[in-house]
């Protein structure tokens, strides 16, 4: 018997590292991880609180935001392609031709 | 049942003169110009003269309300007109006199440009001068106030090119408006206190009130607020500045307006107020002393003056203080008498002194005059006339006018009558210095005709148009050479008003001279009704005082005797100024210049009119244009409120500079932000979540 | 009412508009758009003077009353009405327009067609803010007013035109928003809910707004600022010679004749009409604001170099009398304020007609350019002496009466109040004697001024109605107060009673 | 009906209708998808442009033909909820997806952008946008939500030369799904607090939470960041700091899109979840949120020189005056916020259409000085231009007013208004004047630029110009119609 | 017991993965360690019975989804990310956000969130109940998740494609 709590903060605690790496790594395909990583915390409590409030609801839901994680890739890396065609780098401080 | 006798009409016509000069006159020509200005103002002239033909079938005070002016709630004002012995006595003045100076200007301003002009301008003075007579309310009064002040502005600018004529114009208006100021104060007091404007009525809710002897009340406001201004309009202390200058004008619009009859509204205006000044003996006593101070302050300005004009200003300014002095002590017909006269000597003055300025070319400095009595004859001996009378040489007009007023002073103080003798004295000297440095002696301006062309050098800028030459005072005598006698035109005006200053006095001879001063006993009505009662109690509106307690023509205490010996001792002043004035400028010698150098600190402080134009430039002008300028538009405008506006925004747009830093373009900063954002509303919606639950 | 009365006012109001409408469709030739503005504002005239002739002087409140619903959510009316203070204001703003056509006729050389549109646009607006009884279709009208007076500055100004422009349209507009926030607020607390003004004012009057004891305080400043700008009185004044300076003639001519009066307008009408208590108790702050504004704009004016900032200061200087009048609460000062009003867009409409006629011969404001024009120009030079005596308040021109009545309006109420104020009759002849001795008296200073043209016929004819109505209203005031008093009557009927009640505190 | 719902196994044909906006864009998009390949490269945009402009047409007509109250309620199993509220939205949903397409109508062809993909995605994001206003179940507004937003990613890089533009699609894309996981980390907790996602359920659940203690604080946490994950799509402070650079950089007529449409939706969503679920403790959150969003937005908008940035940062003061009815009473703050998306929607996107318009080939001239005697070269587009710039200051008779003085007097409503920030919205549309008027001071008062030349207007943008000039004064004089029907929706929400 | 150690250990795992993934410098590990954390997070499914869900994160996610990832960072072949100065936003404030931000949830979910506790296979998720709901009730977003995926189909064919003129420099 395992307190859901448990999950919930491993999840949450999941989250918190995407949140992080998205803030401090540079390379976007990495930052695009870390994205991954936080929908995947959030997919973690998701499951946890299906069990908790026994509706299955829950785990549909996951399903739904693998699909959209799975489109989100996607794109994002097309773009991540379209970008390094104009800029010929990953790196994201690079990347602010506009500012100000 | 009275004849409605239209009294609107005798301003009226003046107007449409005016109005036909002014707008079409520049098509006309001076004939026809002439002709119209003539017509009109001999129209009101006859009117006049009709009226005062079958004045004595009326009943006095007569009122006509023509329509309703100005409504305000319950307050209102209508165009109406009175017409009493006082209104009578100043409309034939305004429209005698008047008129000859009309017809006396058609020769003199032959020469000028802008003809039309100056005969429009000059109707229209007639307008509000008349308007101003007959005003039956303080606001219509106030019209007429205002009016000859512009018409005087107008005309005193007249020769607009000259930038000194232009100032006084200006000079004159402001100064006045500083007196209507005052004016138009005293009229929201009574219109406070009585709710009208209506002379009836505010006289009549005027009598109950006992005269404010212990302090001062309201009526004293009131009256020396109307004081202040009388005083800018008669050019009294300290108000009296512009009066001098005012002589840039044509020299008939200074015997018209600035020695005849404007001048002397303010005096119309205290008598014709007189119940209230009555009932106010410190204002009184004010405008005795203004009056006297006046007086005298100007004659010892006119004994050092050396352009002719100048000289009879100054003399205006001190016989106006006569006429305060009168007031001051009560003895309103006196002053009014003494107004009359002087509209006649001084009027004749001022035209006798034109004609000379015309004969000699424009020159008006006396020290390049002299000797002139054989060559203008005419003029010689009417302006000799004049001055007999203003020095009040009996049976001269202005003896018995200054003699009455001297007495009656004297009557109050014998301080007013003190100073007032010695005046006379400085009168007759400085008016036969004038006499005899004009005509006596040798010719001293050879160059004189010449002279007059640079004089006013306007005529650099000929246009070729009509009112080329509008602006410029045309040199006169220039095309017929030399010194001559003035036309015909402008001597039966001198004439006739040497006639009257001769024997105007005559009708107001006093008791003691075995005259019965019916000119005293005619403008009685106006003046004897009002007396203050002792206490208000028992004295109600409209119930003529008892006879004991009437100050005005009560035979004093004193007998003949006395009142002869007075008289006697006021003519000897006059005579002895004459004498004085033969010995020092009778004939040719250096005395007056030796007694200059003498009292050179004296001489000089006389000779610069006692630096008070300076003065008042140095204390009020300059000060209040710097103020104006630096503090309050560089300062305050500039300086504050627009620095304040531009610096805020200003500060906007850092803020705004500031602002976009946020932009760094870098992903990861945005990130940041949002990072933030989340994590404050996180720990807001925790902190609310606690304390829901 | 017959169909007539019913919609003159609607006509009034939107004729130029339609006319400006029109105006877009025509080609760009320049004749035929001068014609046509100035016959659709003469019509704009003609149609407006049906008021005068229709109006009924012996019933007070509003006459030609239309007032159909508009916008159901929120409930806004599309309410007009006019009493003898509206009535005039807007017969002023037709009356000036075809002069400024006139006055603009040669002086506009680009964009002509813009220009006209502009300026029929402006009138609507302008007669809509007199017009409007709901408090929402008055704001309308009140921010429409602004683009059309901002374009004209900016686009047809001179030298700073653009920072005139936006000065003139950000003061204005930053003021105007808190009388939005306070309509907005006694909307929203009206049951029911209502913009218009008579409902309104008898809520107010009657109690029935929640909460209004705290607020109203707010509210009459919130209305107050927003017209106090306009006015403008005093701390607030800036921006108004700067847009005088730079705004074209007949840009000018309506900012004075006009613009002004929308300020003093909506005190008289709101600050008094909604919030009598307030305005009592804000009155003495207010008319200390006045009398500076009377004294420092006319000595501000006398220091002047540039023709125009004189006389925009001066109007500072009058209107400050319109704001003493108003806030004196008597009779007479608020049927004086009127009069200054009208008088004042008469003759200092017709100075700034003047002045724009010699800037467009010698293109400058500088009074040093000029000085003794009186003998290149005497026509010129007879009308403008006739207009600075009109403005400097002589009897028997328009000036005076309204000036004699503020005074003695704010002489009843507070004594000294008269007095600092009647100290303006000395300043105004001051500055504009002086200004008129320096431009024309004197030997011409400058030689192309000898070469000066007089009045030409069409510049005669916009300045003649002015004279001739600046003399008739000094002659005839009653022609127009009998129609203000029973109005301005009305408008104080509250102010006895608030008296009672401070007495009765 | 519910439980009949789940019993059966087919949806009704009124279920069909209550999707049919959407099932006729999907059905537009595939045809576009169809046809694209089959035609050549040339000439192909202005077929297709045609063809989305059919469809965007008929999916106009499918939400007026759903509009009638009798296929009003929920359909699909409580997913979509057709009422007044939703069919509003489709509504302006629909017509800014017209004004766009013909704004781009020729702006393909300047910019050479490929149609095909460009049309599908406007057409399918449209479908999103619909379905994020009428659904009311959160997994489907999660996908909704990203299906506007992956489409609007994509169309925010389209001008694929660029380097700017696939920066802004970039930064778009890294921001906007870091906010989704927030969103959807808050969607989570909200069905851990309730155990649905139901929107109907959540709220019952809510309502009877009241009071007793643990449930609502996840609640209070989902509410949190589910706010965030809005917030940062509408661009509000503080997770506005995307919106400058994307709309820079991306094509004008796609800002004048993105700016509207999905924002719209994105209300609608914030608005069924604050007031549907009656979600607790929103007030003061929005409060905030609106105060810092007007301040911000407008006051650095002051200092900017590039006009697609000036309009971002003014459409991030536009989403704080929408905040501020979020934060007012339903009954008034509803209505508002809808006539405002309406009449934002209309005015914002004709001025993109005219900046992009304006701006040229690789759309060179986007700075102010660039508009230099705009209103000498070519009134007409300065004149329109004025007027949608005039609409946003908030000037009488535009729409812009209107919709400025709702939001402000549903704020001043009931026993508590909020005074203060009416007051701050007041100021803050006073200040705004400011830098619209600099574009209009530059137009009209400076003398012109040559080297900045003006193309004639074509027709497809003329259209789309004469449109939503229509609809911006039309809403500033008879706003009462629009207003009126988005009045019918609050019930529905409370 | 035997639940507690599994997901501690697996818990355990993922958090290093996750960590792992932070302090990698070249993204082909970061991509790695994320594989792992996914994986032992389909354990974490498994543990609450969720095993359809487990299945699809095996398959598609650290299947599918990571093996794009891997292919693209292979395409741009990118190399260690170098140090340039990031953002001080992000450093000074958004870390302290971050970990402030999760201590409170973390401490909110574990006081507050008053779940209870779960044995292995809490909530059996079937493919067969799991259909169930997707084709009844929750039919309208499966639909709708084909318009996404289509949605992302052209957005990456658009933006992938090669443009006509790929080598065009930035314009501005």
């Amino acid at each position: 018997m395992v307190p859901l709590s448990y999950y919930l903060v491993l999840s949450g605690i999941l989250f918190a590292c995407g949140v992080t790496g998205f803030l401090i790594k540079r390379n976007i395909i990495t930052i695009f991880m870390s994205i991954e990583l936080m929908l995947n915390g959030v997919n973690l409590s998701f499951v946890a609180f299906a069990a908790h409030w026994q509706q299955l609801s829950g785990q549909v839901f996951v399903f739904f935001v693998m699909v959209v994680a799975a489109a989100e890739a996607a794109v994002g890396l097309a773009i991540i392609i379209a970008v390094f065609r104009t800029r010929e780098t990953l790196n994201i401080d690079q990347v602010n031709l506009l500012k100000l | 049942m009275t004849p409605n006798l239209h009294l609107w009409l005798i301003p009226i016509l003046p107007l449409i003169g005016a109005a036909i000069n002014g707008l079409l006159g520049k098509r006309f020509s001076r004939r026809l110009v002439a002709a119209v200005a003539l017509a009109f103002c001999g129209a009101a002239f006859g009117m006049a003269l009709w009226i005062a033909a079958q004045f004595s079938s009326l009943t006095l005070p007569h009122v006509e309300v023509v329509t309703s002016w100005l409504r305000s709630g319950t307050f209102t004002i209508d165009y109406a007109f009175s017409l009493d012995q006082l209104s009578l006595v100043m409309l034939l003045v305004v429209t005698g006199v008047g008129f000859l100076i009309h017809i006396y200007s058609v020769g003199y301003m032959w020469e000028e440009g802008g003809y039309y002009r100056f005969f429009s301008y000059l109707n229209l003075f007639m307008f509000f001068m008349l308007t101003l007579v007959l005003a039956s309310n303080y606001l219509l009064m106030f019209v007429g106030w205002e009016g000859v002040g512009l018409a005087s502005y107008l005309l005193i600018g007249f020769f607009f090119l000259r930038d000194s004529a232009a100032a006084a114009g200006k000079k004159a208006f402001i100064v006045n408006r500083i007196g209507d100021f005052g004016f138009l104060i005293a009229l929201f007091l009574i219109i406070q206190h009585f709710g009208s404007l209506d002379f009836q009525k505010v006289f009549a809710a005027v009598k109950p009130y006992a005269a404010e002897t212990s302090g001062a009340g309201f009526l004293t406001a009131i009256a020396l607020l109307l004081l202040l201004g009388a005083c800018g309009k008669s050019a009294q202390i300290p108000l009296y500045v512009w009066l001098p200058d005012a002589m840039e004008g044509p020299t008939p619009v200074s015997a018209l307006i600035h020695a005849a009859t404007m001048v002397t509204a303010g005096v119309y205006m205290v008598s014709r107020s007189h119940v209230i000044f009555e009932r106010a003996p410190v204002a009184l006593m004010v405008v005795a002393i203004i009056g006297t101070l006046t007086a005298f302050f100007a004659a010892t300005i006119g004994i050092a003056q050396t352009d002719i004009k100048k000289v009879l200003a100054y003399s205006t300014i001190s016989q106006l203080g006569y006429m305060f002095m009168a007031c001051g002590v009560a003895a309103f017909s006196a002053g009014i008498f003494h107004l009359m006269t002087h509209a006649f000597f001084k009027g004749l003055l001022f035209l006798a002194a034109g004609s000379v300025i015309h004969a000699v070319g424009g020159e008006q400095d006396m020290r390049k005059m002299g000797g002139l009595r054989k060559h203008i004859p005419w003029t010689f001996w009417t302006m000799t006339i004049a001055t007999l009378a203003i020095a009040g040489i009996p049976p001269f007009a202005g003896f018995f006018s200054k003699d009455e007023i001297l007495w009656r002073a004297y009557q109050v103080s014998w301080i007013y009558w003190l100073v007032g003798v010695i005046t006379a004295f400085l009168t007759s000297f400085y008016m036969f210095r004038l006499l005899f440095m004009t005509f006596f002696g040798e010719y001293r301006g050879a160059a004189g005709a010449e002279h007059g062309h640079e004089e006013h050098a306007g005529h650099g800028t000929h246009l070729g148009r009509d009112d080329s030459r509008a602006g410029v005072p045309a040199p006169h005598g220039h095309g017929h050479g030399g010194i001559h006698e003035s036309p015909a035109i402008m001597l039966v005006p001198l004439v006739i008003l040497a006639i009257l200053s001769l024997g105007g006095g005559w009708i107001g001879i006093p008791g003691s001279l075995g005259g019965g001063n019916h000119f005293d006993k005619f403008l009685g009505p106006v003046f004897r009704t009002s007396t203050p009662a002792i206490n208000s109690e028992h004295a109600q509106p409209g119930e003529a005082a008892p006879p004991e307690q009437q100050t005005e023509g009560t035979e004093p205490q004193t007998g003949h005797g006395t009142e002869l010996m007075f008289t006697g001792i006021s003519v000897a002043a006059g005579l002895l100024g004459l004498f004085l004035a033969w010995v020092l400028y009778g004939r040719p010698t250096d005395l007056p210049d030796r007694i200059a150098a003498s009292i050179h600190g004296l001489y000089s402080a006389v000779v610069n009119k006692y630096w008070i134009d300076e003065l008042y430039a140095s204390i009020f002008v300059k000060p209040l244009i710097a103020i104006s300028g630096v503090i309050f538009w560089r300062g305050i405008d500039q300086g504050i409120i627009d620095a304040t506006l531009n610096g805020s925004a200003s500060g906007a747009r850092e803020l705004s500079d500031e602002l976009r830093h946020m932009q760094s373009g870098n992903v990861r900063s945005y990130a940041g932000w949002v990072a933030i954002g989340a994590f404050a509303v996180i720990v807001y919606m925790v902190w609310v979540g606690l304390h829901a639950s | 009412m017959n169909w007539l009365d019913n919609n003159i006012l609607s006509f009034v109001t939107f004729v130029p508009a339609v006319g400006a409408a029109l105006l877009l469709f025509f080609p760009r030739r320049n004749r035929d758009v001068r014609v046509f503005s100035l016959v659709i504002s003469l019509l704009t005239f003609v149609i407006s003077l049906h008021l005068p002739a229709h109006f009924n002087r012996n019933l007070p409140g509003f006459q030609f009353d239309k007032n159909v619903p508009w916008i159901p959510t929120p409930n806004i009316h599309y309410h007009m009405g006019i009493d003898g203070i509206s009535m005039w204001l807007v017969v002023l703003t037709t009356f000036l327009t075809p002069l400024c056509v006139l006055i603009s006729w040669k002086s506009i050389h680009e964009r002509v067609k813009e220009f006209f549109i502009l300026l029929l646009v402006l009138e609507t607006a302008m007669i809509g803010v007199f017009v409007s009884l709901d408090l929402f279709l008055f704001y309308f009208f009140w921010e429409a007013t602004l683009i059309p007076m901002a374009l004209l500055i900016g686009m047809y100004g001179h030298g700073r035109r653009v920072y005139a422009a936006i000065k003139f349209f950000l003061y204005t507009m930053i003021a105007s928003v808190f009388m939005l926030a306070a309509i907005l607020w006694l909307y929203a607390n009206t049951t029911p809910h209502t913009f218009d003004f008579v409902a309104i004012q008898n809520a107010i009057r009657d109690g029935q707004i929640a909460n209004l004891a705290g607020a109203a305080r707010w509210l009459f400043l919130g209305f107050f600022i927003a017209f106090a700008v306009k006015v403008p009185l005093f701390p607030f004044h800036t921006w108004l010679p700067d847009a005088h300076v730079e705004a074209p003639t007949a840009g000018s001519v309506l900012l004075a004749g006009v613009l002004l009066k929308l300020g003093t307008y909506g005190m008289l009408r709101f600050d008094l009409g909604l919030f009598p208590e307030q305005s009592r108790s804000n009155a003495y702050w207010i008319v200390i604001l006045a009398l500076i504004g009377i004294v420092y704009g006319a000595l501000v004016a006398m220091v002047q170099p540039n023709m125009k900032k004189l006389i925009a200061y001066s109007s500072i200087s009058h209107l400050g009398f319109v704001v003493l009048g108003i806030f004196s609460f008597t009779q007479a000062g608020l049927n004086g304020a009127m009069f200054v009003m009208l008088a004042h867009g008469v003759s200092t409409g017709a100075l700034f007609m003047l002045a724009g006629i010699i800037y467009e011969r010698r293109h400058t404001y500088e009074i040093a350019e000029f000085g003794g024009l009186a003998t290149p120009m005497p026509t010129y030079s007879t009308f403008f002496l006739f207009i600075v005596l009109a403005s400097v308040g002589l009897p028997l021109l328009n000036g005076f009466i309204g000036e004699f009545l503020v005074l003695s309006g704010a002489f009843q109420a507070k004594m000294w109040w008269g007095i600092v104020g009647a100290t303006g009759v000395i300043w105004s002849a001051c500055y504009l004697l002086w200004m008129y001795q320096r431009v024309f008296f004197g030997k011409v200073k400058h030689e192309e001024n000898n070469s000066l043209l007089d009045l030409n016929l069409r510049e005669r004819v916009a300045l003649w109605p002015a004279a001739v109505v600046a003399l008739v209203m000094g002659v005839a005031p009653l022609l127009w107060l009998n129609a203000i008093d029973p109005a301005v009557h009305n408008a104080l009927a509250p102010f006895t009673q608030v008296a009672s009640k401070v007495v009765g505190q | 009906m519910m439980a009949l719902d789940t019993m059966q196994t087919l949806p009704h044909a009124a279920d069909y209708i209550r999707i049919l906006p959407e099932i006729v864009l999907s059905l537009f998009g595939l045809l576009i998808m169809f046809l694209d390949p089959v035609m050549d490269e040339r000439s192909s945009q202005r077929k297709l442009g045609g063809i989305a402009l059919v469809g965007a047409i008929a999916a106009l007509a499918a939400t007026l033909y759903q509009a009638q109250p009798n296929f009003w309620g929920l359909g699909f199993w409580e997913m979509v909820r057709v009422d007044a509220f939703s069919v509003f939205f489709h509504f302006v949903v629909a017509a800014a997806v017209i004004l766009v397409i013909l704004s781009s109508y020729e702006y393909m062809e300047v910019q050479q952008i490929r149609a095909g993909e460009y049309y599908g995605l406007i057409l399918f994001g449209a479908v999103g946008m619909d379905l994020m206003s009428s659904a009311v179940e959160l997994v489907l507004i999660f996908i909704a939500l990203e299906i506007s937003s992956i489409s609007t990613y994509v169309l925010a890089g389209f001008r694929r030369r660029s380097a700017i533009s696939s920066e802004s699609s970039i930064k778009y894309f890294l921001l906007g799904s870091f906010a989704t996981a927030f969103f959807l980390y808050g969607v989570a907790l909200m069905f851990g607090a309730t155990g649905s996602t139901s929107i109907v359920q959540i709220s019952s659940a809510l309502a009877q939470y009241a009071g007793t203690g643990h449930g609502p604080l996840l609640a209070y946490l989902g509410v949190a960041l589910m706010f965030v994950g809005l917030g940062f799509k509408v661009a509000a402070a503080p997770f506005h700091v995307w919106t400058p650079d994307v709309y820079e950089g991306a094509p004008s007529p796609v800002v004048g899109f993105m700016s509207t449409a999905p924002k719209a939706a994105v209300f609608a969503v914030l608005l069924r979840i604050m007031f549907e679920t009656q979600a607790p403790g929103r007030i003061w959150l929005i409060w905030v949120a609106a105060a810092l969003s007007m301040s911000i937005g407008n006051i650095a908008a002051l200092v900017q020189d590039n006009v697609k940035r000036l309009l971002a940062y003014s459409s991030i003061a536009h989403a704080g005056y929408l905040l501020v009815a979020i934060a007012s009473l339903p009954a008034d703050g509803i209505p508002a916020a809808m006539f405002y998306t309406a009449s934002y929607a209309a005015m914002n996107i004709g001025a993109f259409a005219v900046v992009g318009h304006f701006a040229g080939a690789g759309e060179r001239y986007v700075t102010v000085e660039d508009y230099s005697g705009l209103g000498r070269r070519s009134p007409a587009l300065a004149a329109i231009l004025t007027v949608f710039l005039l609409s946003l200051i908030g000037i009488p008779i535009t729409g812009g007013f209107f919709a400025k003085f709702y939001v402000f007097s549903a704020a001043l409503q009931g026993n508590h208004p909020l005074i203060g920030l009416v007051i701050i919205g007041v100021l803050n549309s006073a200040i705004a004047a400011y830098y619209y008027l600099r574009v209009i001071v530059v137009m009209y008062m400076r003398e012109p630029r040559e080297d900045a030349p003006v193309a004639p207007i074509p027709a497809g943008l003329g259209l789309a110009l004469g449109l939503s000039l229509a609809v911006t004064i039309y809403l500033g004089i008879l706003p009462g119609r629009v207003l009126e029907y988005a009045g019918r929706s609050v019930d529905l929400l409370r | 017991m035997f639940h507690l150690v599994l997901f501690s250990v697996f818990g355990a795992i993922c958090v290093a993965g996750a960590v792992n993934l932070l302090v990698q410098r070249h993204p082909i590990n970061s991509a790695l360690s994320l594989v792992v954390v996914m994986g032992s997070l389909a354990v974490e499914f498994l543990l609450l019975g969720a095993e359809f869900v487990a299945a699809i994160q095996v398959i598609v996610y650290a299947g599918a989804v990571m093996v794009l990832f891997v292919f693209v960072i292979m395409l741009l072949n990118a190399g260690a990310e170098e140090r340039t100065r990031g953002s001080h936003v992000a450093y000074l404030l958004g870390i302290p956000g971050v970990v402030a931000g999760t201590i409170i949830v973390c401490w909110a979910l574990l006081t507050r969130s008053h779940a209870g506790s779960a044995s292995i296979g809490a909530l059996p998720g079937h493919p067969k109940e799991i259909a169930q709901l997707l084709f009844h009730q929750f039919l309208l977003p499966f639909e709708v998740t084909s318009i996404l995926v289509l949605i992302a189909i052209m957005g990456a064919v658009v933006l992938a494609a090669r443009t006509d003129s790929a080598q065009t420099r930035k314009e501005d």
